[in-house]
């Protein structure tokens, strides 16, 4: 049980090749990691520690894509704090220390296999290597309040990706559950992979419970450790058989939990 | 150099140890470090039954610190010794429990309970901002500081050590009233209370409101309070608040600590105790402390 | 956008002060903005005869904070009326005297001699953790509290603000003291008490060892008293304690906050409490606050 | 006495050009600064502001030399805490905030006159934009543990430059006033200009005194505001006649005082 002092994970400061703004107030930065690539599952996170030290906490921040032959991994992040707002201010060939892959990521189908993801304003960049990763049918349908972002990404691993926009700015004029409420899934086995702020999350479950679909789906919290040690981050996950409940950690036991679990009264 | 240390007989390899709450059972945070390096793990707040804790958010940050309201939410005591005991058993390194409790009865029922377990010491949590009955309650009243401490001693088979609030007038009288009711030695300071606003929602932060401030922006307040308390009583004292680095854990047993505990710099850093461990000795290889008593409270 | 307040029949054409102690009597720093900006110049505390104040190092550097232990060091009433207040009533803003004593007979000296010249407010400090007479030992006792406002209050000819210390246990209990006591507002917080230990000359860094901290470290545990007085009086607050910010200035005002008051931000900045200013009136705009009413003590 | 907009001073960010190590934790920093070139009296400070958060205070730092032709401020510190620690690791082209000129410096006299500059450790650098300005007879005695520095930038602006240090390392074996007292000072009028830690002052003041000289010295204190504000830097000022003495700022009433009237007993 005792690692010995090679297995020990450890804050790594790590290289900033790109750092560039992609839509209105959402960044992307690429990282130039080394090794980490190649343990990455779709839906983990990364904590990012500021470089200011008046900011302890790490920022959780999803894995949005990697690059395992240049070692990059990139992360998408909207600017809407303190923390994001200094990270955008970075230029390449600053250095941020990280720590990860963390947290369990989405439970990947075998090939085949028809799949569905389903991603709303920042909840949309996990989902890119989760797309890339999964074979067989995917659909995606992304949803934003006006200035899409990384739907050409999207595209390049499959050619059904729908979009639609709160103004109508861009596709689709209306939310993302409209807009699947718009096609026919009759398909009988699909999986449901979703990421989005928790009303949004909230809505897909109803539908997909209703099309009794299975549905994982990608949580946020506030955090502080992010490695299961502070139990600051929890979410209230509920037994379906018996109806009971307990906070469970989104860092650790999640951020990805089974959507049917996930009891949203607050 | 010899930063060994010794609180109520148990001797420590070093006075490094992990704040109550911050640092789980070790599991977490043992996959980026030895634990073996370390004086002692405390682990969170034990209840004599599973607590649910506090809804979510339960975190925020604040300048140069952050405020938790997780509420002792724990799995009871029996789920700990089943599974936590066996796991932290295997490192050369003492265990202390931080216990938790409602009433003066349920703390005096963990407490004997954890008699019949191999743990090395017990941290007695009056001083927990987040939950409504017992914690801070017990904390902050000397007459009740003294009295949970005579109690849970009867049903104490390890030393007793008693965790103070900061949210006192006079930290002092409380550390009195401990050692009066028989504590063995003194943990200080558990967290401020404090609060954080969100301006966009208009909300506070935590779903709680208040909830207890930690982190480096708080180790002037525990450093007084070490330096007061080591004034007034007689007992070992665990010093924490704010602890980042060997430096800091230096001042605190200038300031009459005989042991240190490091929290919330382990979310800046998960091998933040280490490095702590690691610059004390610097300290003493550098400026010549063969043992860590030379310096103790020496201010 | 109005941003104009009222305390105790005063009217500031915005809420942003300068905490006493930290801004002189406005010459220093009125080379670096525009001194009719701002609310209201709060001068340092004044004495009825010159103090020498404390030896030096008076300062201390902490994370996110610092400490200091000047001691209300200051010229005396006297010589504060003839070099201060013709200075600063070249300035379209409001006049607040910050006033130290020794004895409840000190402070009504200095509220009586400052009501026969023109300021529009006093501010009892029963709240200085650096002298040993008056200064905390009246701020910590409930008793002391109301009986030092009403024996003031019978000299005072402006209205009277007291100003609390945090080192409470219960900041409730001494609002309410100081409301019985016939207080017109109150202003919160005063410093922590702190500490910092230099651990190459192993000795406090302050001659006085211990001082009053302040700065954004402590304005969680400031915006907490904000919030927990404003439910428990009925009196306007002056909220201070870290502020840096616009934001942070929100944050004090949806505590309840009616004025806020800028300290230790000035010396990281010193047109600091000018930005507070800014940042107040760019919050308004962005959300479309009309009158700071609208958001005062939301949460 | 209103100031108008264009007078207010006010925080300035400006570029580093260079920042080297010239002696063991002692280093030398070439700011852009502008036009406050112009404004600068010798034994004037700056307060150089940390770019980390959580380190709030400023530090105060003496005016080294100024280029006036091509807006250079030069300082030389020493790596003692965490201030200072933070700025040695500063690269050129990184940018920090300074105010300043700040506080009163030395009472230059007219030409001709002579002059006896004597700086101890990181004393030595106020007096170098001093020793360049002075006309007249100038002696320099500079004093250091063991690793000199600026000796050769001294030897620029006079030939009487002597330097003691501690272990003999470098020039005279012993303190600068052992050196002093070594050389045979009759002039009659001579100012002494002096800076350095609180001891080696007492002891230089205590030299002048004996021989009838007046004597210029900058103090240190721990400063918060660095501009008068806060009342934090004192030190204790003595008037010689009566023997009363009161807390003066070492910021704003000095750094530079008269040395008869310090006293020195804490
Ligand atoms: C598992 C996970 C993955 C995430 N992935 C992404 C992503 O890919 N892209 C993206 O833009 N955002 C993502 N977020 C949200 C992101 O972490 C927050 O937006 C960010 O932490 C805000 O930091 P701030 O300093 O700008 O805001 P502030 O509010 O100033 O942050 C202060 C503190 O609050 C915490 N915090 C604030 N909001 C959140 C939040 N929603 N979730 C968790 N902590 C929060 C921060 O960690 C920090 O400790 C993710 C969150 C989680 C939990
Ligand atoms: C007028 C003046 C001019 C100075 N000029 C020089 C110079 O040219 N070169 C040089 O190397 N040093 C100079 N010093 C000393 C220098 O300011 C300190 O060494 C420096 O502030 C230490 O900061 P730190 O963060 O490394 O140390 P820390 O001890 O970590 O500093 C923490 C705090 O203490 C204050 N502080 C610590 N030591 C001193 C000190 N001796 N004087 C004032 N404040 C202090 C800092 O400002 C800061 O607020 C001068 C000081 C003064 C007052
Ligand atoms: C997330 C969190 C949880 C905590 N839980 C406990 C606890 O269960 N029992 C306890 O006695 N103290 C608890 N504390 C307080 C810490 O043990 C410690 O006293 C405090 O955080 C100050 O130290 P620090 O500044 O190094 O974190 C907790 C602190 C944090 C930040
Ligand atoms: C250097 C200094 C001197 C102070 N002097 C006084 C004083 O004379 N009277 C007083 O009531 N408060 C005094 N204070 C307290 C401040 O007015 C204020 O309450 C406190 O610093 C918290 O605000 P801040 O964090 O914005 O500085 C002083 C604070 C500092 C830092
Ligand atoms: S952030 Fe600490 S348990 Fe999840
Ligand atoms: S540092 Fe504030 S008065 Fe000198």
């Amino acid at each position: 049980m005792c690692l010995t002092k090679e297995q020990w994970k450890n804050k790594k400061r790590v290289e900033i090749l790109k750092n560039i703004e992609i839509a209105q107030n959402v960044y992307k930065m690429d990282l130039q990691v080394g090794e980490m690539v190649k343990k990455i599952q779709p839906g983990q996170f990364i904590n990012l520690y500021c470089n200011q030290g008046q900011r302890l906490l790490p920022r959780p921040i999803s894995i949005c894509q990697v690059d395992e032959k240049r070692e990059i991994l990139t992360i998408v992040y909207g600017v809407v704090g303190k923390g994001t707002r200094e990270f955008a201010q970075y230029q390449s060939q600053d250095k941020v220390d990280i720590i990860g892959p963390l947290g369990n990521g989405y439970d990947e189908l075998k090939k085949e296999q028809h799949s569905i993801l389903i991603g709303g304003g920042l909840g949309v960049p996990p989902l890119v290597e989760l797309a890339k990763r999964l074979s067989g049918n995917v659909e995606v349908y992304l949803g934003f309040r006006s200035d899409p972002f990384l739907v050409d990404t999207f595209k390049q691993y499959t050619n059904q990706v729908y979009v639609a926009t709160d103004d109508g700015s861009y596709g689709y004029k209306g939310t993302v559950l409209d807009l699947l409420n718009q096609k026919k899934h009759v398909k009988e086995q699909a999986m449901i992979y979703s990421c989005g702020p928790k009303p949004m999350l909230k809505n897909i479950v109803k539908w997909a419970k209703e099309k009794q679909y299975p549905i994982q789906v990608s949580l946020e919290e506030r955090m502080a450790c992010g490695v299961g040690a502070c139990v600051g981050c929890v979410c209230k996950i509920q037994n379906v058989e018996t109806g009971e409940w307990e906070y469970r950690r989104v860092c650790k036991d999640g951020p990805v939990f089974n959507g049917r679990e996930v009891v949203w009264d607050e | 150099m010899n930063s060994k240390i010794t609180i109520a007989g148990v001797e420590f390899k070093n006075p490094v140890m992990t704040a109550s709450g911050t640092f789980g059972s070790g599991r977490e945070y043992g996959e980026y470090m030895d634990l073996n390096q370390l004086g002692a793990v405390v682990v969170k707040g034990v209840a004599i039954t599973p607590w649910k804790g506090n809804p979510a958010p339960r975190i925020a940050e604040t300048y140069g610190g952050m405020l938790n309201s997780v509420g002792l939410q724990n799995p009871g005591v029996e789920a700990f010794i089943e599974n936590d005991i066996p796991f932290l058993r295997q490192y050369d390194t003492k265990i202390i429990v931080n216990i938790a409790g409602r009433t003066i009865e349920e703390y005096c029922q963990v407490a004997e309970r954890l008699g019949e377990v191999d743990v090395d010491l017990l941290e007695l949590n009056i001083s927990c901002p987040n939950v409504k009955e017992g914690g801070v309650a017990f904390g902050t009243d000397p007459f009740m500081v003294e009295k949970v401490t005579k109690e849970v001693k009867k049903y104490s088979k390890q030393p007793l050590i008693v965790k103070l609030s900061p949210n006192v007038t006079d930290i002092t009288e409380m550390a009195r009233a401990a050692e009066s009711g028989g504590a063995d030695g003194l943990s200080l300071i558990n967290t401020l209370l404090g609060m954080a606003i969100d301006i966009y929602r208009r909300k506070p932060v935590l779903a709680m409101k208040v909830g207890g401030f930690s982190g480096p922006a708080i180790k002037p307040v525990a450093l007084r309070m070490v330096y007061q308390v080591n004034k007034a009583v007689n007992l070992p004292i665990i010093g924490m608040g704010g602890i980042m680095t060997g430096e800091d854990a230096i001042e605190f047993i200038m300031a009459g600590a005989t042991g240190v505990a490091v929290g919330t710099a382990h979310f800046n850093n998960p091998r933040a105790s280490l490095e702590v461990v690691e610059g004390i000795q610097k300290y003493m290889d550098t400026y010549g402390v063969k043992d860590l008593a030379e310096i103790r409270g020496i201010i």
